[in-house]
């Protein structure tokens, strides 16, 4: 069994249709999967289950072969829409999941101003959330998931309002961070080379179900050189014609 | 029904407002009784009650238009005249004073003097308990200072019973309820042994009293035939309380209240059978104890403010 | 829900007991026993003697709650939207609050007449802050990001409040309302303190008169029920205009 | 800001004037004239006749608000939070409401004697209901986004609770406050109706019972200055912790 | 005088420098203008300042030669965040602006439909907005600025939450609308793709001054295909580069 397991799982909203039908995943440790679907396919449905945010109807999920009843705060989240809290400055957002159960001490103090160098708002640090741009936002919110240095990190399109350069580096840094605290990761995103560049797994979902689960066999170090890489790129075709495949 | 309809507009029914110190209640079941007897409509009135809340309100409710007369205390009689306010005594309701001083035996005070050092209850500051309270205090030689008083509110003798003051200013009514509800071996110093004045009065403005002198004489008529009918038929006068008095729930008791009141409307002096008759020296009296007390700060002259002549003689 | 209901007889059996253990050895002046409340309730109850007065006060608490909320509500909106009529009006709401009722009885009844009129004025002059505070407060702390799409859209001041500020400060509101529901029933009896001959708070004057502390007591009881259900009926009302806001509420 | 000022000092000189009006043809006893009240005011204070009883009033408003806030908050956090709490509390919380303290006098004396207890406990009763009401509701709309980041952050209730549901209702539960602090004031002196020979409440008893209608007015107005300065200081509080919820509020 | 002229606009927030400086943009009547720029430029803060919404602190926003000193109703604005009404319908959501003046009439229930159906979320048509994705929730606010055929439009970012595939429909549906109605826009976008493909213009942004504006020289008519044509690419690939020039 791997480190995160979905088996099996069923989910419908009150007074709907089954929005997850029968969805079987597994995640082992250390590997980065993206999933890709349609608006509405059911995405950040289905990241909720796995993170323990949503009791599926049916079906188990299992994290390191213990069934998950509520979320371990070993887990980092980044919600499709930043929800920051409007009454603490950036970087007492950034700390909160600290601060939460202590004072943070120095080292997680400059942990926080590292995250903030890293997500390019460092000095935007002091400001509150209703004073930041939509895409220093988000940025606020990925570095609170990463403030606790999570093994498992769910994101829900963290990069969707960040411009093409930032975004770039962005995943480069993600990417780095990752691989050095081997953090596992579920990331949802629109964006197919986004998907092809950063994971080992990219898993097409459609209609509430997983579709499609395609390897990545890139060597472990990216590089902006690989975008141009033929093996990139045809990945990304063929995934963008299963995808429109499904939609038809 | 009609026809008395037609024989009351022939007549001119007018109306008189009275303004009350209280709700309606039992001991005023003669003044309720309009439209059951016919007192008041013989005489070409129809009385509308205004409650209150205290003396007070009803010289104020009179000073405001909102009445023509006031049912009210001496106390407060006195503070509005006090004022500068120009008032007239027009009828004596109840020649008795009907305040006492309440206490369990085992407290053994029987006589103002023994009041000294003692906490003892009254309704409110603003109640007659509390004038009566002083009154009496100062008959002893004593003084506010020399005692503790505290506001008890309407239900005085609960604390009374559960000890919390030693004795509590009541009046012969709540006294007798009092009894009812369970309050036995008690002392009690009726403040009427010491200094009889009247317990209520019904004063108009000078105003009223100019420009309604026909209208006030015919109330007091009516007034006085009421309140000879209710000595006469305090079981009557009983029954119909249960109907008109906010508080008549129980004939019984409101017989002993009616009772009580009878005895109070008539004055002490065995010579002057008259109900209502006004007696200005005593009413001058407590003007100078209340001043005296320094309640109230000039000297009044009641006989001035004493009118005798609308009283019906009989 | 069946377990709540069962808990509440619990403590409800609690309650009466404990009452009637501290009532016991009291005189029945100062706290009557539960059954001679409950006696007198039913008796006043089935006598039709309570009837009147309980239709009485529910009159001025309906009547003062209308006046004194629509006042309250507009009064709020008003305050809410001009700054300027905000810090103009303030001191006469706070006085209009913090004097107490009781004292003004004889210009009361000079200027509304000692019948229902005063009670109902009263009535309306206590419950209407509340919901003053709620819907000022509310209003001002409208979504900027809202605000902004109906200047966008060219709202007037009347349509950004009806459309947004008063749907979106609703859960505020009403939080103020069952305040001014509650406080309505004390408003109502405390009128009729002031001279009333009819009404429950008449009633309690009278009874204390009387010294009948079991009728007083079932007064009371009646106003609690009164207020109980005034309650629920905000709870009702918000139950049916607010399911989008309740949807997200529970996990 | 300045303007505002100059219109308030306007309606006040007109409110003098439409009560010097009111009050020229009326008896003192009824209505004094407001000079006639600023007189008595002006005496009382300088002669030090008011310290005492404002004293008196002021600790049992602060004693009463802070029991009762207190109280009502914590009541708000728990019936809030627990369903069931709620359910089967709020009977008893509506009767504490809609009993007229004023009725009870004999058992508040009974239970806290003549001294100041008994005030303090029904300013405190009569202030708690505001702040349990509009707190309560105001936890129980938090925005479920967010309720969602605390439940993935592993935080525990009453993390939730300190860190987000209660900063998230401050605006709401600051307005119950306000409400609160109002009431307090009219909490006292209504305590102070009950056996009380010192305080402003006091001081109204007797002056009616005195029939010195200016020395009430006196103490009425000084009755509004506090429940003035009392919103004035929540406002002042409001101002310094809410800051940033007010950055978003001025276009 | 053009349609739309910003005539050397400065912009502050309180307590902060300049966020726009010295801004002038002109744009025609019928003109398709995409706004690029990394997160936090100010592109936000520009675009309202064109539509009205924030007032500049030195300089002047003209409409049609007049001095614009409050939105106009012709026009249509999409927020970077959706700002829907939680208490309404998706359909109601829609009919906003119409509802604050009137009842909708029936040419105008119909038109609503035709939207969402554009914009694939029919079937979510009497759903709360809390029940949707955030993709569905953008879309609706999409179809909220377009339900008065306004003459000028002002997106925000609107496609930032929504797949590839939908994303593309989307663009070509939004296309075909603007140009039927002869609709002048503004549109924020992190993607230059998108850019290139939708506009007329593409203005590129830093440190609160337009500092590019390329003209885009496409037929009329968009397709598919151009995605691939060289000229595409090249000034894809030209705008990039200027772009991350002007990040260095
Ligand atoms: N209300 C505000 N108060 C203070 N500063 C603000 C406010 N809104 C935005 N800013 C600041 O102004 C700058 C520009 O913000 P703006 O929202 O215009 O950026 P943007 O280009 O739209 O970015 P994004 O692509 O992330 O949406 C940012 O640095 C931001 O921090
Ligand atoms: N709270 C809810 N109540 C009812 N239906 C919901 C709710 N949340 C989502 N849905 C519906 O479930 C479906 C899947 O939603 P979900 O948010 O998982 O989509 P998604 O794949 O994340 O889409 P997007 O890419 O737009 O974010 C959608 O059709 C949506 O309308
Ligand atoms: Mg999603
Ligand atoms: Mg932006």
């Amino acid at each position: 069994m791997g480190f995160l397991t979905l088996d099996h799982i069923y989910y419908s909203y009150p007074g709907q249709g089954s929005t997850v039908k029968d969805v079987t995943w597994q995640i082992e440790e250390g590997e980065f999967h993206c999933l890709l679907g349609k608006s509405g396919c059911g995405k950040t449905t289905l990241l909720k289950l796995a993170a323990g945010l949503l009791k599926p109807d049916k079906g188990k999920v299992y994290w390191q072969e213990v069934e998950v009843s509520k979320p371990s705060s070993q887990v980092g989240y980044v919600f499709q829409s930043p929800t920051l809290l409007e009454w603490k400055t950036v970087f007492d957002n950034i700390l909160l999941p600290i601060s939460l159960k202590r004072k943070p001490n120095s080292r997680e103090l400059d942990y926080g101003e590292t995250l903030l160098e890293l997500m390019g708002i460092i000095s935007q640090k002091d400001k509150y959330p209703t004073e930041l741009s939509g895409g220093q936002q988000s940025r606020v919110a990925i570095a609170r998931s990463l403030i606790q240095r999570p093994s498992m990190l769910f994101l829900d399109e963290p990069f969707a309002a960040v411009d093409a350069i930032t975004r770039e580096e962005l995943q480069d840094d993600l990417l780095k961070l990752c691989q050095l605290q081997k953090t596992t990761v579920i990331f949802i995103t629109h964006d197919i080379t986004e998907a092809v560049y950063l994971s080992d797994h990219v898993a097409i979902m459609s209609g509430g179900q997983i579709v499609h689960d395609y390897k990545v066999n890139l060597p472990q170090e990216r590089g902006f050189k690989m975008r141009y890489d033929t093996y990139f790129n045809e990945l990304c075709l063929k995934i963008r014609q299963s995808f429109s495949g499904v939609s038809s | 029904a009609a026809k008395d309809k037609d024989a009351a507009g022939s007549k001119q029914i007018e109306e008189v407002k009275v303004a009350s110190w209280s709700q309606p209640i039992t001991e005023q079941t003669n003044l309720l009784a309009g439209e059951e007897k016919s007192f008041y409509k013989e005489n070409g009135i129809k009385v509308n009650f205004i409650p209150g809340a205290g003396g007070g309100d009803a010289i104020k409710n009179i000073l405001t238009g909102a009445a023509d007369i006031a049912f009210t205390d001496p106390g407060s009689l006195y503070f509005a005249l006090d004022k500068g306010e120009k008032l007239r005594v027009i009828y004596n309701i109840y020649p008795q004073n009907v305040f006492n001083v309440v206490s369990l035996t085992e407290k053994n005070i029987t006589k103002p003097e023994d009041l000294k050092g003692k906490k003892i209850g009254v309704y409110s500051h603003s109640s007659g308990t509390r004038q009566n309270l002083l009154l009496l205090l100062h008959q002893a030689g004593l003084s506010e200072k020399d005692v503790t008083i505290v506001e008890t509110g309407l239900l005085n003798f609960a604390p009374l019973m559960q000890g919390q003051v030693d004795a509590t200013a009541a009046t012969d009514t709540g006294l007798e309820t009092g009894k009812q509800k369970g309050l036995s071996d008690v002392n009690v110093i009726e403040v009427k042994d010491y200094l009889n004045i009247p317990s209520d009065v019904f004063v108009v403005t000078e105003k009223t009293y100019q420009e309604k002198k026909d209208l006030l004489i015919s109330f007091l008529k009516g007034y006085q035939q009421s309140a000879q009918w209710m000595i006469d038929n305090p079981q009557e006068a009983a029954s119909l309380a249960v109907k008109l008095a906010i508080d008549g729930k129980d004939v019984n008791s409101n017989l002993k209240i009616i009772d009580l009141r009878n005895s109070s409307s008539l004055s002490s002096d065995p010579k002057d059978k008259t109900l209502g008759a006004l007696d200005p020296e005593v009413l001058q009296k407590g003007a100078d104890i209340y001043q005296g007390l320094g309640l109230i700060e000039n000297k009044l002259d009641m006989p001035q403010a004493v009118i005798q002549d609308l009283i019906p003689k009989k | 829900m069946k377990k709540v209901e069962y808990y509440s007889m619990l403590l409800l059996l609690l309650m009466l007991i404990g009452w009637e253990l501290i009532a016991g050895p009291m005189s029945e002046l100062v706290l009557p026993a539960p059954a001679a409340v409950f006696i007198e309730l039913w008796n006043g109850l089935s006598s039709g003697y309570f009837l009147p007065h309980i239709l009485r006060t529910i009159t001025e608490i309906v009547l003062g709650l209308s006046i004194g909320c629509t006042m309250g509500f507009i009064l709020g909106v008003l305050m809410g939207e001009i700054d300027f009529l905000r810090k103009l009006l303030f001191p006469y709401v706070i006085a209009s609050q913090a004097v107490p009722k009781l004292a003004l009885a004889p210009l009361f009844i000079l200027w509304f007449g000692f019948g229902m009129t005063s009670k109902v004025v009263i009535t309306a002059l206590i419950c209407f802050f509340p919901l003053l505070e709620n819907t000022l407060t509310a209003i001002q702390y409208t979504d900027p990001n809202k605000k902004d799409l109906f200047y966008i859209l060219g709202a007037t001041r009347l349509q950004t409040l009806i459309h947004l500020k008063i749907p979106a400060g609703l859960p505020a509101i009403l939080a103020g309302f069952r305040v001014s529901v509650v406080l309505a029933v004390v408003g109502a009896v405390v009128g009729e303190f002031i001279g009333g001959s009819e009404g429950l708070g008449a009633l309690i004057i009278a009874s204390q008169g009387m010294m009948d502390t079991p009728l007083m007591f079932a007064v009371l009881i009646l106003l609690t029920l009164m207020g109980m259900l005034l309650y629920l009926g905000v709870n009702l009302i918000e139950g049916l205009f607010l399911k989008t806001y309740m949807k997200g509420r529970n996990k």
